[in-house]
This record gives C-alpha cells, structure tokens and sequence, in this order.
C-alpha cells in the first residue's frame, strides 16, 4: 500500500520547498531563462527516452496507444468545454482556452508520476511516453475549433443575417492549425523521439549520462522553480472565481479516471503504465498550450488558464492525483 | 552644431512573446526594417508575466521610425487590440544621431 | 487621425534587483496595477552591477501613467532615496495608443 | 510641487556587444560616471542580431545626463560612425527624480 | 607537507584563469544569468550532500556543531565591528554592513576547500556542511542590530532627546529580520537539507548524478567566474582604501583562527573537518548577505562590501587561506 | 565504407531537426543566453580532453602539429583573401573579414567531427585539438593585416600622394592584435587546455563527469540551435549573392583538402586524425572570430560573414564535408 510516504521522494519534496518558499515569501528565485532552458533539456531527455524505447517496441500497441491518445486528445477537452459552458457560467473563449490545457499534458507532472513509480520500482511501459507526444495537438486544435465557432456565433448573433459576412472576423486557419504542430515543445518532443529512435544504440550511449543520469536532478531543479511558480498563482484564485477553481480540481478527476479506464482496459497495460496514462487525462498542460491559446485565442484571459494549469491541477496531481490514480488503477485491474 | 540629427517618433510595443514573430511581420508591411527586441516580465491585466515559460513572457519591441510610419505602425497594431490581444504600446519623441537611416 | 491616443508619463525606476518586492508594494500603493520589468546591468556610485550575483544586479521598472500617478508615484520613490537606497528615477512625456489602461 | 526634479537628456546607445567595453572607455572620457545596460536582440542592415553568438548580440546602453555632456557623448560616438561601426544612437529629454546625480 | 603542489587543483586553476582573463582584459564573459544558475545549483547540492549526510550522522555532535556555528555567527561580525570602529575610521553603516560579510560563510570557498581536502585525499566531516547553513542568518542580524543601533544613535545624536521621537526613523523589524530567515540561499540550503536527510536514500541515489558527480565540474565554471569577478573587483581598491582593504586580509586571519579552535578545540574535529570550520570563519559572503544589507543598511556603500568579499577576502583565502590553515589546524591538533 | 549511415549519429540528426524545425517555422526557440552558456562550457571541456592528452604527448609532434596549424592559419585565409579579391569581385573590408573566417574552426564542426569518428569506433590523435587553440589567432591576425593594408589604399587611392599621412586614418595596432590574443574563446580554450595538462590525474577524474560524459549530449543540444541558427541564415542568401554562397562551399573543399595533406604526409597521422586536420582547415569559425571582426573591420557587413560561416559551410561541412573528407584521407593515406 502506498500512502503518504511515496510523496517523500525528491522530486516532490522540491516541488514542496517550492511552494513553501513562495508562501513565507522568500526572495529565492531562478534567474532569467533558467526555468524556460531546464524544459527545454526536460523535452528532449523524455523524447529520447520514448524514442529508444519507441524502437523496441511493439508496433500493433503502439498504434492501438497513438489511437486511443489521439481519441482522450479530443474527448477530454470537449468534456470540459460542456462542464464550463453549463449554464453558461463561462464565456466561450474562455471555456476554450482553458480546456484545451486539459487535453494536452504537464510533462512534469508526468514525469513526477514516472519518479514514483521508480522509487516505488513499479514497473511501467513506454507507450504512455509516445502518447504524451501524440496528445500535444490535438487539444490545441480542439480549442481553436471552439473559439472559432464562438467568434462566428458572436459577430452573427441572430440567424437573421443583419451583420454581413465581410465583418464577420475571418478566422485564418491555416497559422493556427500550423501552430498546432509546429508548436515548439511538440516539434522537440517529436523531434528527439524520432532521434532516438533511428540513431544507433552506440551512438545514444554516449548521450545517455546527458540525457538519463542528471535527469531526476534537473527535474528535481525545475519542480523547485514550478513549485514557486504555482503558489504565486494562489494570489490569483479570488479574480479566477470559485467555479473555475473548482473545475480545475474536478477535470483532472475526470481526465484521470478516463485515463485509468484507457491504460488498464483499452491498451491492457500494468498499473504503471495505466497510471501514466491517468496522468496523461488528468493533468493540464502549461508548456506548449499557452502560446497556442496566447495567439490563436486571444480573447480568452490568460490569467485564468495559466492560474488553474499551474496553479490548482498541478499541485492537485502532484500531491493528490498520482497516489488516488495509482490506487484506482490497481483497484480496477484487480476487479 | 556639427552633428546633425533629426526628429523621430521612438516608439514601443510590449506584447506577450507568443506574438514575436506575428509582430516582426507587421514592422516588414509598414515598412520598418530596424528594431530593437527587449525580453523583458511584467504584470498588468492579462496576469504576472514571470518569464518563467513560454506564455508567461513578454518582449518589448523598440522602434525608431518618421512620423508618418509610426503612424501606420500605430494603425496596424490597432488591429491587434481589436482582436483582443493584450498590447501596451507608446510613442516618444527622439532625436537620432542616425539619420541616414531615414534617408 | 482615427486612432485615439493620449499622453502619459512613462516613468522609469532603476534599482538594485533587492528592491523588486518593495518596489512593487510601493507600485500597488499609488494605485499602478500594471509595469513592465527589465533586468539590467549598470554603473554608478554604488559600484559595477554586473548582474553576477544577487546583491549586484539591477532592475528597471517601467511605469506608464497619468501625471498625478507619476507625481505620486515620484513622492513615494523619494523615500526610498531618504533612507539612503540608491535609484535613479526619471519620467518622460509618452503618447499612449491603449487609452482604456487610463479609463 | 515639493519634490525638485530637473531636465536632463537621456541617451541611448545600440551597439554590438562587441563594442561593451570600448563605449564604456568613451563614456568615461566624456565624464559619464554611471549607465545602464541592456543585453538585446535586433535586426537591421547589418543583419538579424539573434543574441545566440558573442558576434551576434546587441547592447544598449542608456545614460541620463545634462545636455552639454549629451552633445559631447554624441560627437564621440559620431567617431564610431564614421569608423564604420553600427550604431544607432538618439536622445529624449526627461525629468530627473535625482537631481544630485547632477550637482 | 602540502605546499603549492596543493593548488594546483582543477578548481583553483580555473579561479586563477578568470583572474588572469580579467588582468590581461580578454573579453572573456559569462552569460547573463549563467553565474546565478550556477550558484543555485550549487546551493542545491551542497545542500543535499549535507541532508543526506545528516540523515546519519550523531545528533549530539550534530547539536554541538549547530551551537558553535552560532555562536561563530555572532562572535565573528562583533570582533570585526570593534575592529572597524576603533578610532572611528569605518562609519557604523558601513562597519555593520561590511562586518556581517565575515559573520556568513563563502559557498564557493568552502567548497574549493572540500576540493582541496578530496584532491589531497584528506577525510573531513560532514557537519561543517550543517554549520555552514546555520551561519547564514545570525550575521545578517547582528548587521541590521548594529545598523539599527547606529540609526538611532544617529537620529538621536546628543542625549538631551531634542530630536522628537517621530522624526527618528523607525526600524521596521520584521520585514528585516523575515529577510534574515527567508533570504533565498538560507531557503535553498536549509530546504535541500531538509530533502536529503528525509528522502529516501534510493530515491535520492537518481539524483546523484546530478548532485554530486557533475559537481567539481560546474564548480570549476563557478570559480572561473568568480575569478573574474574578483579581478574586476580590484580596480576598486584605491576607492575603498587602504584601511578595508587591510581588513580584508585580517579578518580572515581572525575568523580562522577561531575556526580552528572551535573544530579541533570544541568540536574535536578531524584535521580536515577543521580546515572546513577555519574557512566557515574566514570566509566572507557574497551571495547571501549582500542582498540582505542591500536592503536593510541602504545607507552603506555596496562597493564597500562586494569589493571586500569577493576582491580582496575571496582569493586571500583561496590562495593563502586555505593551505594555511590547514597548517594551522595540523600544528594546534598536534600540540 | 562509411555512407549516409554514418550521419545517423545523434548530433548530426539533432543539427538536422533544428534546421527543419526552423524551416516549418516552428516557435521553437532556445532560451536567451543558453547558446552563449553552452558554447562557453563546450570550450571549456574540449581544452580540458586536449590538455589531459597532452600531458602524455610526444613533444616532437605536438611541436610539430602547432607549427603547421600556425602555418594553415595563415595560409589559408590569405588563398581566400586572393579568391574573393579576384577580378575585385568583392571589396577588400569584406573579403579581409570574410576570410579571416576560414582562417579558424569551428568547435561544433570539429566535434561533429570527433563524433562521427567515435560512433564509427575510429581512433583518432588528439593533437588536432591543439592544433584547433592554435588556429585562432593567426587567421584574426591576417584579416586585420589585410584589412589595414586595404584602409591604407583607400585613404590614399593615387600614389601621388595627395591625401596626406594625417587624414589617413591610423591604424590603432595594439587593441587589435590584443583581440587576437586575448579573444574570449581563445582564453578559454588555451587556459582549460593548460589546466587540464598541469592539474594532477586524480583531481581532473572528478572533473571528468561534467566535462566528458555529459559532453555528447550537451553538443547535441548545441547543435540543435545551431541547426537552427543556421537555417535562420538561408533567407539572407539572396542579399549575400551567388558568389559568396559559392565560396561558401569552394573554401572548405580547398581548406579541407589542404587538411588532410597536412595530416597525412606533414603529420603523418591516422585516417582520423587526419579528418580532424581537415576539418581544422575546411570549417569556418563563427564563435571567436566574428567579434574580432565586428570590432576590427568594421567596414565589412557582419550579415555576409555570419552568413557564410554559420549558413553555408557549416550546415556543408556536417553534411558533406566530414564523410567527404574521411573518403579523401582514406584514399590519400592508401596510395
Ligand atoms: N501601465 C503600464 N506601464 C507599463 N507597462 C505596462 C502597463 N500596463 C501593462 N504593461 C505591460 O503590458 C503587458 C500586458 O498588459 P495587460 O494587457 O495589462 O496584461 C504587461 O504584462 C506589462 O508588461
Ligand atoms: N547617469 C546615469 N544614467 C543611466 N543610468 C544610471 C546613471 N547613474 C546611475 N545609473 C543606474 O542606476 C544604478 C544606481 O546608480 P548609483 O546610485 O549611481 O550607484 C546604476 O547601477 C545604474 O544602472
Ligand atoms: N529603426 C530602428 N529602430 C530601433 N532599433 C534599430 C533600428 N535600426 C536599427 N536598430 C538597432 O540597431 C542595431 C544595428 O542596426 P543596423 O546598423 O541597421 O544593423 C540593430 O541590430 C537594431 O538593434
Ligand atoms: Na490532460
Ligand atoms: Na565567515
Ligand atoms: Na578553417
């Protein structure tokens, strides 16, 4: 049985002094560039993780986990865009953006989940690492589909045609769309997966101390600076609103469970893997999603996707998701 | 004085980064082939920038332009704000000891 | 000209990189909710700040605002310079292009 | 107004990182004891200054001085011109919060 | 005998090459940024190197060596007060600000001390590591007590109380003394402590790569940087004066002269383990307490105590420092 | 036989994802000040690996290998100088600036280069590294030379003497051949260089982590961004002209071939040694040297030589010139 203790392993004790340091407000902080060049090492180790792996894999399970990841990709994000529409609590543009994050994934809060597994030596697949790649896109896309359909229902209020076309805001799909994927962290994730993939296992060896043996200590770094971040965002939670907050605990419930069902049921994978996969649904991404919803939906306010990604689904998952999603899924198998 | 300089409109724009390369675009249409590009944070309406990740950042752009163009620029970015992006833009007075860039 | 515009001072705030919090409670206090960042190297009577360390970086604080706030906001930063911190502090006449920062 | 505030020039300078240490050295000769520094990216005719190679970074200095030390700082800095150096130089006037800085 | 052969280690090279970079005017940099990055990672793992050493180490002695870091941290800046005071020569907000300096320990010398002892293959404790921790705050307050006590004295000069009260300036005490427990290196060293000593040692052992193998590496880039810095710092003696300058070289004399006697004395540390608490005296800071005197004795000149601790205090003990009191602490041990 | 295969290694393909990430436009962007931190840590290392080797080399050669790299550092920028002067095709500032270029290395190329070599397991001497410190200098030197001869003429175009001597603007020698000397990269790399050969064997292991192990995959980040950087430079093509692009090219089949007679029959080294002499003549420096020449001739447009170096012969010499060049010394050293 893991309980608390399984969070005494590094990586989430750094994300902790993180939080704590923010909150007795000590002047402790990265310098400039520090945190955007640590994700940046971050991507590319996992994508060479995932692409040597990637190259011994089995491919009828590895397309059957590209499929379901592009399906959660899409279903997720439309999950949420309904919960916050009911009712019409939030606007459109804001429900857009701030689902999109839902269908995308905090790769630290995925590799936080893989930390535990390792201290845990619970075994995993890799599939799960292919599939956070897959799940980059396709939520952005969604987004932008959903902003769109706002943008014309709203410069075309009523079925009766009074605004003519011509003011009607064109939407330009093709440098949205082209954001989607060419987005930087899915171009470098893609990337070095692919790399690690087709280049010779000698050849890697040498870029493993690089890329696996300083891994956990740099994400140990960066949780640290995650951890500041996301508790400055705390501030923010009375202009967010309690709906929002609320949301941003309930959707990673959702995500996660959707997950378990997809690894356990779907792709038939260990409670490791069907763990990752949880994680997958559950966590928001707040990397690669924002500059896509920046530029393409600039309507939404970025202060309320970045303050519930970082701020409230982050540390929920870090401290509560991955041990309640582990247990779910050994539940489940079990039965 | 020896040294001549001329009258221009310095003006800046801070915009989130995401809208780096949009921007860069817009200085080609009106015409300003010069800029000076500042990473900088901030804080403002749209949340604490913190330049911690990638939507978190803001620049600053810098140009030195004639009247004239700096009114175009000034139009162009308009249309930003239309679309509900979040810029902060102004114009100063300089005086530049450059003016063959102005020819 | 279409485009409304309306002029502001945009004040600029120089100081050691230790005075970002206080500075930014002093920001809140004369009612600024938005500033733009810079972290910046310098010289002066305080020694090189080469940005190495942390008690030898600078910042610069960039403020655009009404007349009144930056008189304020001026009133405000000379206490700082009372007890003896070292800032340098200046305004300049800026024409706005997002008046509804002004309401 | 209780708070004693006087005009001065502020000078910005925009220069390949290259030429740091030699703008310092004129600055000094000039009788500019303090400036600030601003590592930035640009583009221009001498092409995309990304800021990722020593060879390929701007710098921009900024100095707040009187006027006479202003048109000095520019004559100097005209020498850098006519060498065939890159820069881009101008000047705004402002209102200085410390005065002492002047005496 | 260990004589000049003894610094010729990678890390004192490298110091000594930022200083000749500096003299000679390359145009040798760092990137901005690079040197903060650098000193928060080595706060990190000294810090983790510490916990995890702490996690096994004998509590009673433990207890003790906290005790004399204390009493170190107070005593130190008070003997460097007096001797800056004495005739008058230092103004008090200076002799505060410059004295609280030598109170608080220079990671990077400590750690070119390890280098040293390991290059040597010299055993050495690991409670200095926890002693260095601790040193960080009592010398920030005994600055701001002193500075304060020089404020009132000041806005109070004749006894006859003719300055009203009001007009005194009031010390603000807590925002002064917060700075003095939650100054950001304070928090990333007690905070990595914390995580080492409570992590479990599997789970801490995927950190060493990063921690503990890559770091006489990065600290050679610290050093060459410092080396720089250092230099650069000379051209500011003729400013400072003879007086600090001189105390610079003295103070360290003092502080590790103590330091020797608290480790082999008090601490019955091994001849290596007192080196280490030589140095925790004779090192002055340069990343902790400037800050902190920056914002709490504005009134004292920041050229004064970076030019002391980084130009004059900083390559004394490397150079001189170091090897001498290693003497030292072998010929007091003997006797 | 070494085909495309031996591309396949990771640092050339990660060369190659940052020139198609540049190319789809991607937002993918390095962090400011992460190209400029690696490239110092790069140098860093490498001088370390030539100064423990040299520790252990044959003086005789050593000698010997620094002669002729002084030898190809001036020869070879001034056949350039005379290719881009003939029929005054370019201006003399630019092609003084230009080629003073070709006159140095490439630390990324050179390592791609050892890189090749070492994922197709083929020993290689390790005096082309100092050769590699060696070469810096020399082609600074003959671009200023050139470029001061050129200043001359132009300030004194007849020879009737007309403009007199006052007017002429002087050449200021001494700041200049200083930058030769005391070039940031060439400090680094000479003082790691020394370093690496006097500090004891023991001292340097604990080094080595950082300065070797991590080194494969700390290039392969570098060449990521410069597969980027290079691609950036395309667009600049067409103000740079045909001519150049095409000297782009011819330069480093020149140099290169001058390299491996050079290794071959001068040095007498193995095949890969003499590919790494190949490389030292066929690469064109675009770390130390553009500075020099900003700050030197500043009469030449920076666009053209940084064009050149970093998007033409770079991205030609991964590419082509390094499988090119092996054939070519295989061959050379067959017969
Ligand atoms: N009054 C202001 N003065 C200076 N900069 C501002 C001001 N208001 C906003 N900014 C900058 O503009 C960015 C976007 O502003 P906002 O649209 O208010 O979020 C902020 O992140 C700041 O960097
Ligand atoms: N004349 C000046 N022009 C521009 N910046 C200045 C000037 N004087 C001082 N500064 C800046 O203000 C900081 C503090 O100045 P000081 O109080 O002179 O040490 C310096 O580090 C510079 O960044
Ligand atoms: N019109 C302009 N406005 C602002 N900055 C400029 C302008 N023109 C040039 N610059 C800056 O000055 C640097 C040198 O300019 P150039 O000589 O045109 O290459 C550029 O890299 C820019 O940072
Ligand atoms: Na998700
Ligand atoms: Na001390
Ligand atoms: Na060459």
């Amino acid at each position: 049985m893991l309980g608390l203790d399984s969070l005494l392993i590094p990586a989430v004790l750094f994300f902790a002094l993180g939080v704590i340091a923010q909150l007795i407000k000590s002047d402790l902080k990265f310098p400039e560039g520090m945190a955007k060049g640590i994700s940046f090492y971050l991507l590319m180790a996992i994508g060479l993780k995932g692409g040597a792996e990637l190259a011994h894999a089995d491919l009828g399970v590895a397309f059957q986990a590209i499929f379901w990841a592009i399906v959660m990709g899409f279903l997720v994000p439309l999950i949420g865009y309904a919960l916050l529409r009911f009712r019409d609590r939030i606007d459109a543009f804001n429900a857009a953006a701030i689902t999109a994050h839902y269908g995308s994934v905090s790769a630290a809060t995925f590799l936080t989940a893989v930390a535990f597994l390792e201290a845990s030596q619970i075994a995993h697949e890799s599939y799960p690492i292919i599939m956070m790649v897959i799940m980059e896109s396709p939520a952005i896309i969604v987004g932008l589909i959903l902003a769109a359909m706002a943008r014309k229902k709203f410069s075309n209020p009523s079925a009766d045609g009074s605004t003519n076309a011509a003011s009607a805001p064109q939407m330009e799909w093709s440098p949205l769309l082209k954001e989607a994927f060419t987005n930087g962290s899915v171009i470098l994730l893609l990337g070095s997966m692919i790399v690690g993939a087709i280049a010779s296992p000698e050849a890697m060896e040498k870029v493993y101390p690089f890329s696996h043996e300083i891994f956990m200590g740099v994400l140990c770094l960066f949780l640290l600076d995650m951890g500041m971040e996301a508790a400055k965002r705390i501030k923010s939670f009375k202009n967010v609103g309690a709906t929002l907050v609320a949301f941003g605990v309930i959707m990673p419930l959702i995500g996660g469970t959707i997950g378990v069902f997809v690894g356990v049921t779907l792709l038939d994978l260990s409670i490791g893997g069907s763990l990752l996969v949880a994680i997958l649904g559950a966590s928001a991404s707040y990397i690669a999603v924002p500059p896509a919803m920046r530029f393409g939906v600039p309507e939404a306010n970025p202060s309320y996707y970045l303050t519930l990604a970082l701020g409230v689904t982050f540390p929920f998952n870090v401290v509560i998701g991955i041990p309640l999603f582990y247990q779910m899924a050994t539940w489940y198998s079990g039965i | 004085m020896e040294i001549s300089t001329c009258t221009e409109k310095m003006v800046q724009i801070i915009a989130n980064s995401t809208l780096e390369k949009s921007l860069k675009k817009t200085l080609k249409e009106v015409g300003v082939s010069g800029y000076t590009l500042f990473d900088v944070r901030g804080d403002g309406d749209s949340g604490d920038q913190s330049g911690h990740l990638e939507g978190d950042s803001n620049i600053l752009m810098m140009v030195v332009v004639p009247l004239k163009t700096s009114q175009n620029l000034m139009e162009a970015l308009n249309g930003y704000l239309k679309k509900g992006h979040h810029l902060m833009v102004f114009s100063v007075d300089a005086e530049v000891l450059t003016p063959s860039k102005f020819g």
